[in-house]
């Protein structure tokens, strides 16, 4: 049960070492930088030190909660990675895999759109570009909502 | 009252710092955005659609309206996008 | 895209170097062997040779079809396994997060109820039991029927 | 027709052994299984309840309606677990 936030690339087989004894089920996610346009030379990931630790552990404690998870162990990477590198990765451990593969699905909706990470698209041309976040990955989220204390959105907000 | 007011991502860029000690008296979030945006063009263009703009409280995500009573550190910054 | 049967473990770093390149979402699924009780020796797997790797492969590209997958794997063992030792793994790989773990909950629920393994509990006092299938199991399954070929279930048939 | 038939868990262990090949007029799967079940007690206990039986025709799986014509290899299994 850990949550760590690293520069360094993550071994999945290291992390795993020994994750879930007694559980019946383990599922991992990994996140890997994609490049769709063909032009992407890396992505920079800037995050709020402090904040983002303490983000991922309450997540992760509360998906532990919620589906009764015997472990669980998020790992996320920031600064700068190269295409095909892994930016990040979730294992949930349970006895049924049900709970494992939704605690894992939670915790992602959780870290895309409410962990304190901006990503930013480096081009080959020199060019910088703010990823934004989408739509979809709000609604997501919004399936697990019910249950949640932490404010959903600050978009329907009028301009001070 | 003295904050900690940090900000992240584009916002950090626009406002061409990544933290600044302020003092005063915003009640609110809210209250501390337009304190904020009334000091020069930067915070103002930085600030200018709220519907962009996320914040957290002494760490904690929190909205517009959320109370700065005992807070010290105030952070914006726009939608994450992690994972 | 390959799926295994085997008496032999498997070591997931190793199923998961080159696997899902150029993917932006891996998921795996691991199945230990978990002892509710605290009295199981060993759990036993029978399966049916030939017929299994194809059904393991018939799967594993019907998955990919519908969930547009770039990469899958499935790995199940055989023979006579410890507890807490795995069983079997899966890896899903697509460009999202959401095909990937759909994809491996769906082989899990396909493998789960239509591939052809029976599983036996080998008691510490010498005792074996066969598993009996979950209701559960049929359950999730039917989830995701609507576009399947196979039979559902000879449940419903009557004494010859 | 020749039919390679096997058996697969407790049906197996039942009947006593794993597979047989026998010669039979069935046309369908359920008529296969009346044909094994009048042989001996074995086949007649272990297909005593077809409600616990599955089945494979020439390795894909098949209902009891499945016609026979031109298989090959027959499997009878109780319902699998596997995963």
């Amino acid at each position: 049960m850990s949550a760590r936030v690293q520069t360094a690339p993550f071994d999945l087989a290291a992390e795993l070492a020994g994750f879930g004894a007694g559980a019946g089920a383990i599922v991992t996610f990994t996140g890997v930088v994609r490049d769709d346009t063909g032009r992407m030379a890396a992505l920079e990931i800037e995050h709020y030190p402090g904040m983002t630790e303490r983000a991922l552990s309450d997540y992760g404690t509360r998906a532990a909660d919620r589906f009764g998870l015997s472990d669980w162990r998020i790992v996320h990477r920031h600064g700068r990675l190269a295409v095909g590198e892994p930016i990040m990765m979730v294992a949930t451990a349970a006895r049924h895999r049900h709970a494992a593969f939704q605690a894992a699905d939670y915790l992602m909706d959780w870290l895309k759109s409410r962990a304190p990470f901006w990503k930013r698209e480096l081009g080959q041309d020199g060019a910088a570009r703010w990823v934004d976040a989408k739509a979809s990955d709000e609604d997501a989220l919004s399936r697990w909502q019910a249950s949640s204390e932490y404010p959903s959105s600050a978009a329907t907000d009028d301009p001070a | 009252m003295t904050l900690d007011v940090l900000y992240f991502a584009w916002l950090r860029e626009r406002i061409g710092q990544p933290r600044e000690r302020i003092e005063t008296s915003a009640a609110t979030v809210r209250d501390l955005i337009a304190d904020l945006a009334a000091r020069d063009d930067w915070h103002a263009a930085a600030f200018a659609d709220l519907a962009a703009i996320r914040c957290a409280v002494d760490q904690q995500l929190a909205d517009l309206d959320a109370p700065l009573a005992g807070a010290r550190e105030v952070a914006f910054f726009p939608p994450m996008t992690g994972g």
